[in-house]
């Protein structure tokens, strides 16, 4: 065994993974985008999220029939349904304490409960089917191997939406305002913007997001009973990984796990369960304690 | 009045409890429809009487199963109890059938159980799969076969069915340390990973077992993947019912082994596959025709308890029962392990009419002791 | 310009303030002075449309705006520069210069609008440190941002709570000046102010609240010719010094 | 003055549910005895929840760690030692603290939301150990067939619902008790002073990660001597008893029952699960559904819900002016990043 | 050179903007020392450099003689050095009262080490000692979130005073005082034994000038001037100093 796998052998097993991890990771920061949104940057915990996917994802499963015309009818439904179940939760949560993140939790934990088993009780216990267009739907040749060639979509949509939240976020008026938002609401209401319309806009920008990564996400991270948990677990961690709010943070986190569940698993498939958290741990103490340590600790 | 399970009037309180909610809600239901369907075609009644059916929901796990089946047993003080998907949630409710001395006749997993006498199962044991296929495997791939399933009891179950027979008949796996590789569940949706792992340990076959959503993830992307020319054999429920549909045109001629199949050509299957699709879209799956047995196997039993059927009485006559005629051939319960002794399909996923299906390409032994 | 008028708001509590009344004309500067926790930034917070008036009416423009949200206050032309400064912590001073400048209001009546060219030649330090973020600044270096960030926003009606507060003496004299000139340019002030001599210096009237009264509100003429009787009504709520109060505070009574 | 009738409805709530507890294995029937007694367990790890999230200020998600470290102690190790209650929730106590002790490094440097994922990965990877390491903990189907214990040297083996019952209610309130006299010590106000304002605690001479370690173990404690009171209530425990789902539920009862208040996290906690547990038996199926629309509800009548400051209450006569106003601590904890 | 605290050359560069740079203070025992200077001239960094919650790129800092630079916040409180913050930090759900006694406790722990239970009687009258002499025993029971901008502000003060310092750190103890409490904090500041010294940040002058018997002024995050009030007083580099942070 070991005399066969040396020589460029050795690597070749694990180009797929690797390639692979980039290709999960970025779609786990598309998935991941309207939590970045709405928590990183927004400060609202929006534990719902999984839930706006699974909206996209729904709909996808709903309208997709093989055809180009029906990916693009499929994002536009996807996306305004999402985003008016963002619009919902911003209305749910005016009422309610603000900035108070486990009220929030409580909040949307419940929406996310209720509303998921509503998208089952819709749509069937059963996973629906995803019809792609014919031309992702196959494989491609890389480096010899052959790669499933929907998942490299996800390195054109990843970039651009890295970087379109970027600029929106930093360069904006309303990125601006939403970040203002976060460090006081009531300065922002006294500059004439009303908070409440931030958090509508924030929420409903955030289901968009969930929305459009959950019909692109869909023949992948398929619309399913579990599928919000496991989309929001996920964003999570990438979210509170990259360091809350920060794009380049939250991108590296983002190809870190993506990296971790498949290269990771492949180097060590015995301890293919407890990478993840272990490894989320880990990073987190670290730099936890590198915080600490700022504050002079001793 | 006040005796457990009858609440007067010559009827009597069965209890299911079955996933009606989280990961394996879709088996859940069909267990419920199952036994409502035996219900509905038998009056409602069981062993002549009329039946109150108390459904709770199973859930996740043993978490959400243990009070639900507490509130069966000790509330509604049901005569016997039936259904449950997990494994580990009928390892916890085992405690209190203990207890209450009330019979399970369960309809799908199950752990390992040291005293079976109040436990009765009409599906399968989970290592039954895969020790029914594994000479058949044997003798039709030419190489190693690569083992993989799920990472929990009924995964592990599954795949030592498989390994175990699969050694005996002379084969040898193609996993590296020659163990079977497990995956985190169910945590796992992305299967890239392994595939790749698979191709470099040159398998020539894979034998696996999933249910739920990740059948689905792993069927897809098998498809898409570096080996999807290497067979794959299965057990059943990889391709059976919902998910098959979500797989649409990557789960073709997939191979696999299960105790049923609508297809099958026996007098009790054509009327209960006509009942069924008079009532549902689509074909009855082996979790509807378990729990559709469950509750043949309680309709004989109650009948043949006479004039009080007590928990007692009833688990007592299950005992007794003898042949059972059912959709899937007829069975009777092994003595030592209180679980069908039933003949196994070989089933390959084909076109049939306009969407795939599993059809049955030949029998498999008969297990059971 | 702006009325108030049998006001009462509080907290949850407790009512913090009773039936308060002022008057502050187009174009006047009303100080408000009085102890720590008189009600001073209740009231300012209560007009800003931040604390909910219980009963009474704000009145800007002719227009009733009790009840409303801070929003809506400051859409009418309502500006604030708080206590605490309460600038942008994450936001860049720029950031906060871009956001103030409101696009859709037009420039204060009879002056030319704010602009923020015109803002760093006012307070040159901010200047220097536009690409800091709200959190990065000095405590004086905060109080200009709170100011400028209110001045942006073309206000008709400035409510100024403590504006000089740790802001450098000579620095603080110039914003002194600058609030005259607002002042004299149309624009209804507002102003808290914990020194009785600076407030006397610019305002046209002053008031001074005491447990959420008023107890004073004269022209700022009257307190100047008998400045004496002013401070012993802001003083009057304090009690005299206790003998024990001014001795050594016991805590170290035992050290050797 | 409100803040009196709230004080004086929520000692006469107390009572009466204390009451009722008390009276319990009398007037209900075994279903509901059991269920009582499985909740109260869980009630007691919501109290170690409600420590460290709303006194110490440090949400977690992780409580399930420890409280399966004492269940599994308790189940595997305590029945070894002897089958005296005493005896096993004092090894499960030992075994929640040593495991909160080992995980110190990891929690005690972290705050806010990093806490939160800390602790759900260390609960997470504990529920996974304890899913593989079959020859101990039975894998994921569980360890059943635990044996009974007596609660007392002398005293006979808890048999009957009831007995369970009461023998949790009465291990419960001690060790609430306990944590309650606790927080009147300096303890309880230094933890709080933490949660507002850490850099001032520090600044004033404290060493603020030795007490929340302290917290961290006490809880960890807590929570495992909860563990061995599930085990009792029970008589089988699986790593499903302690996966993300009950983290988050626990989490969201001691929110539902005040996060800084232990009694309330007791009841709201205990309320969560309970109602959870009866959904699943009365409404199969739409368990997820009806348990979401009420979380929905709660946070709209949760008294620290909606912000009350926006609400001033109506004028009063016009005070004395020598008099300071009074007022009502109702801030409420929260989450800071 | 028998200073009670001494920093040597500290410098703090935050990126390219040096906020102190090789600045020497010395504080002798019982001084009442100010630090003035215009606004980001440096003063509450230094602050925070002597009581551990800024690190600066260079420098020592000694406290009665020993080298305290690697201590931390808590470390250097038990040593004696207690400071205030320009913008108050108050625990906001604790009581007034609890505030203070949450401040006395490291102190008086020290003291009875093993009665656990008295320290916080202990701890408990200190602190009604302290808001009777700050006028804020009505207060007493009001949660420190619930005080205005000024009543915190003596609050904190009155916390640092809890902790029995060697050495105060106030930083614009005086801001956002009313001219009355200025007064009573002049008093409680005169009244403080010799033993104890203040290092005081002020732009409120006139209390400067009447408290202190040395000051230093600060501009650019450099030391510029030095010496009694008098002489301050009249420096024309001074004024300038001022001047120039104006313009
Ligand atoms: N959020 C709050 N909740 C409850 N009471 C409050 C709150 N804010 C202020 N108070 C109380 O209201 C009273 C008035 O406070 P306010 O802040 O208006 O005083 P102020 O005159 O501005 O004092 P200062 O000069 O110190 O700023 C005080 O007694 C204070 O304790
Ligand atoms: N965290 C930081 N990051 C970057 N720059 C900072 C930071 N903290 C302070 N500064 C800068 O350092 C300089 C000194 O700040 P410092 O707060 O010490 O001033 P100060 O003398 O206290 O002024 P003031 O009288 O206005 O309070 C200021 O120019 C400020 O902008
Ligand atoms: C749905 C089934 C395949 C489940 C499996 N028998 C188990 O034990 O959980
Ligand atoms: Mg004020
Ligand atoms: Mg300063």
């Amino acid at each position: 065994m070991i005399a066969v796998a040396a020589g460029p052998n050795r690597i070749d097993p694990y180009v797929i993974p690797a390639l692979d991890g980039v290709a999960y990771g970025l779609l786990v920061f598309v998935a991941a985008a309207g939590l970045v949104f709405c928590f990183g940057v927004a400060n609202i915990l929006n534990l719902a999220h999984g839930m706006l996917y699974a909206i996209g994802g729904y709909t996808a499963a709903a309208v997709l029939d093989g055809s180009w015309a029906s990916l693009a009818l499929a994002l536009g439904v996807g996306v305004l349904a999402a985003a008016a179940a963002g619009v919902l939760l911003a209305g749910l949560l005016t009422p309610v304490a603000t900035g108070n993140h486990l009220t929030q939790a409580l909040l949307t934990f419940g929406v996310a409960l209720a509303g998921g088993s509503l998208l089952v009780a819709g749509f069937g216990p059963d996973d629906p089917q995803v019809l792609v267009p014919a031309a992702l739907d196959g494989s491609v040749q890389v480096a010899g191997h052959r790669y499933a060639a929907y998942r490299l979509v996800f390195i054109v949509v990843a970039t651009a939406l890295a970087a379109g939240l970027y600029l929106t976020v930093r360069r904006t008026r309303a990125g601006m305002l939403v970040r203002a938002a976060v460090d006081d609401p009531e300065m922002v209401a006294c500059l004439g913007v009303s908070p409440t319309r931030i958090r509508v806009g924030v929420l409903a920008a955030g289901g968009a997001l969930a929305g459009a990564a959950g019909v692109l996400g869909a023949p992948i991270i398929g619309p399913g009973a579990d599928t919000a948990d496991t989309v929001l677990l996920l964003s999570l961690v990438v979210v509170v990984l990259g360091g809350l709010g920060s794009m380049v943070g939250t991108l590296l986190a983002a190809l870190a796990i993506g990296e971790i569940q498949t290269l990771g698993v492949a180097l060590l498939p015995s301890a293919a369960p407890f990478l993840l958290f272990a490894a989320m741990a880990a990073v987190l103490a670290v730099r936890a304690r590198g915080l600490a340590l700022r504050w002079a600790a001793t | 009045a006040d005796e457990p399970g009858t609440t007067g009037g010559g009827s009597i309180k069965i209890g299911l409890l079955a996933s009606l909610s989280g990961t394996y809600q879709s088996v859940g239901k069909e267990i419920r429809d199952g036994f409502e369907l035996y219900l509905d075609t038998h009056d409602g009644k069981l062993g002549g009487r009329q039946v109150d059916l108390v459904v709770a929901d199973e859930g996740n796990g043993a978490a959400t199963a243990v009070p639900a089946a507490t509130k069966l047993l000790k509330q509604d003080r049901v005569a016997a109890l039936t259904g449950i998907v997990g494994g580990g949630s009928v390892a916890g409710v085992y405690p209190l059938l203990q207890e209450t001395k009330v019979p399970l006749v369960g309809s799908n997993g199950r752990p390992e159980i040291k005293d079976v006498s109040r436990v009765w199962h009409t599906s399968y044991l989970s290592d039954e799969p895969g020790a029914a296929i594994a000479q058949h495997v044997r003798d039709n791939v030419k190489g190693s076969v690569y083992a993989i399933g799920p990472d929990y009891q009924g995964g592990w179950d599954e795949l030592r069915g498989f390994t175990e027979a699969f050694a005996k008949a002379g084969g040898t796996l193609a996993n590296p340390d020659g163990k079977t590789t497990f995956t985190p569940f169910p945590a796992t949706t992305n299967f890239t990973p392994y595939f790749a792992r698979i191709k470099a340990s040159g398998a020539q076959a894979v034998y696996t077992f999933y249910a739920g959503s990740a059948a689905v993830d792993f069927v897809k992307q098998y498809a898409q993947s570096e080996i999807k020319d290497i067979p794959l054999y299965a057990a059943g429920f990889l391709t059976e019912g919902g998910v098959l549909n979500a797989q649409g045109e990557a789960a073709r001629d997939i191979f696999s082994v299960l105790n049923y199949s609508p297809d099958l050509d026996n007098a009790e299957n054509r009327g209960f596959v006509a009942a069924w699709k008079a009532k549902h879209d689509g074909s009855p799956t082996t979790y509807a025709l378990a729990s559709y047995d469950a509750a043949a196997v309680l309709d004989r039993a109650i009948g043949a308890a006479g004039d009080d059927p007590t928990p007692e009485a009833i688990n007592a006559q299950i005992g007794k029962l003898g042949q059972i005629a059912s959709p899937r051939g007829a069975w009777q319960f092994s003595t030592v392990t209180h679980s069908p002794v039933q003949k196994w399909y070989l089933r390959q996923v084909r076109q049939d009419g306009r969407a795939l299906s599993n059809t049955v390409v030949g029998d498999l032994a008969t297990i059971g002791r | 310009m702006l009325y108030v008028e049998r006001l009462c708001a509080g907290y949850a509590g407790g009512i913090v303030l009773h039936e308060v009344d002022l008057r502050v004309h187009p174009g006047s500067i009303q100080a408000v002075v009085g102890r720590n926790g008189a009600g001073k930034s209740t009231l300012v917070h209560t007009i800003a449309g931040l604390v909910r008036a219980s009963s009474g009416r704000i009145e800007i423009g002719g227009v009733h705006v009790a009840g409303r949200q801070p929003h809506r206050v400051a859409q009418s032309g309502v500006g604030l520069v708080p206590q605490g400064r309460r600038v942008f912590s994450r936001l860049t001073v720029a950031e906060h210069l871009v956001l103030a400048a409101s696009p859709w209001r037009a420039a204060t009546p009879g002056g030319e609008g704010w602009t923020v060219p015109r803002i760093l030649e006012l307070l040159p330090r901010l200047a220097a440190r536009l690409r800091h973020r709200g959190c990065e600044l000095s405590g004086g270096e905060q109080q200009m941002l709170a100011i400028a960030r209110a001045l942006l926003g073309q206000p008709r009606v400035l409510l100024l709570d403590e504006p000089c507060e740790g802001l450098s003496p000579d620095l603080a004299a110039r914003v002194r000046d600058l609030i005259g000139h607002l002042a004299a340019s149309g624009l209804t002030v507002l102003l808290v102010e914990q020194q009785l001599r600076h407030a006397i210096e610019i305002a046209d009237r002053v008031a001074v609240l005491e447990y959420g009264r008023v107890v004073y509100d004269r022209p700022t003429a009257e307190a100047r010719s008998d400045p004496g009787s002013l401070e012993a009504i802001v003083s009057i709520a304090a009690p005299p010094p206790s003998p024990a109060n001014r001795s050594t505070p016991r805590l170290w009574a035992d050290t050797p | 003055m409100r803040d009196e009738v709230l004080r004086r409805v929520r000692a006469a709530v107390a009572t009466l549910v204390l009451a009722g507890l008390l009276v319990a294995p009398w007037v209900v029937d075994d279903y509901t005895a059991a269920i009582l007694a499985r909740t109260l367990a869980l009630g007691l790890v919501g109290v170690s929840v409600a420590l460290l999230t709303g006194v110490a200020g440090m949400p977690t998600l992780g409580q399930t760690a420890p409280y399966a470290a004492g269940a599994y102690a308790s189940a595997v190790l305590g029945s070894q030692v002897s089958d005296v209650g005493v005896v096993q929730v004092a090894v499960a106590a030992l075994a929640g603290a040593t495991l909160a002790a080992v995980t110190l490094p990891l929690v005690v440097p972290a705050r806010g939301v990093i806490v939160l994922m800390i602790t759900l990965a260390i609960g997470e990877l504990v529920v996974t150990v304890l899913g593989r390491w079959r020859s101990v903990t039975g894998g994921t189907d569980g360890l059943a067939g635990i044996a009974g214990v007596r609660p007392f040297w002398g005293l006979p083996v808890l048999a009957t619902d009831q007995a369970r019952y009461l023998y949790t209610l009465v291990v419960v309130a001690t060790l609430v008790g306990a944590v309650l006299l606790l927080l009147r010590t300096r303890a309880g106000v230094l933890l709080r002073a933490g949660r507002d304002d850490e850099m001032r605690l520090r600044a004033s001479g404290h060493r603020v990660p030795l007490y929340l370690s302290g917290a961290h173990v006490a809880a960890g404690a807590i929570a495992g001597a909860a563990g061995s009171l599930l085990v009792v209530a029970q008589q089988y425990i699986s790593p499903a008893d302690f996966g993300f789902d009950t983290s988050a539920l626990l989490l969201l009862g001691v929110v539902i029952g005040g996060t800084a208040s232990v009694g309330g996290a007791l009841v709201g906690a205990a309320l969560v699960i309970a109602v959870r547990d009866w959904l699943f038996g009365v409404l199969p199926g739409h368990a997820p559904l009806v348990l979401g629309a009420l979380f929905v509800a709660t946070v709209y009548l949760l008294p620290t819900g909606v912000t009350r400051a926006r609400r001033p209450r109506p004028v009063p006569a016009p005070r004395p002016p020598d008099v300071a106003p009074t007022r009502d601590r109702d801030a409420t904890p929260e989450l800071r990043v | 050179m028998n200073c009670l605290l001494s920093a040597e050359k500290i410098s703090v560069r935050y990126g390219s903007l040096a906020a102190l740079t090789d600045v020497d203070l010395c504080v002798h025992d019982g001084q009442r020392h100010a630090l003035i200077g215009p606004n980001g001239a440096g003063k509450t960094t230094l602050l925070s450099v002597l009581g551990a919650t800024t690190r600066p790129q260079r420098g020592t800092v000694r406290f009665v003689g020993r080298d305290v630079s690697r201590l931390g916040p808590a470390a250097r409180a038990r040593r004696g050095i207690n400071r205030t913050h320009q913008r108050p930090a108050v625990f906001a759900t604790l009581t007034a009262i609890e505030n203070i006694e949450v401040a006395a406790l490291p102190r008086t722990i020290r003291r009875r080490r093993w009665s656990p239970g008295g320290t916080r009687g202990a701890a408990r009258r200190t602190a009604a000692e302290l808001l009777d002499q700050l006028g804020l025993s009505d207060l007493a029971t009001v949660p420190a979130g619930h005080l205005a901008h000024g009543q915190r502000r003596q609050l904190e003060i009155a916390m640092a005073l809890a902790g029995r310092p060697r050495l105060l750190l106030l930083d614009e103890p005086a801001a956002g005082l009313s001219a009355t409490e200025v007064g009573r904090l002049a008093e409680l500041l005169a009244a403080l034994p010799r033993q104890v010294a203040v290092l005081l940040v002020e732009h409120h002058l006139d209390l400067v000038y009447a408290l202190c018997d040395t000051v230093t002024v600060l501009r650019d995050g450099r030391t510029v001037a030095a010496g009694t009030p008098d002489e301050i007083r009249t420096s024309p580099l001074v004024r300038r100093a001022y001047a120039d942070g104006v313009s």
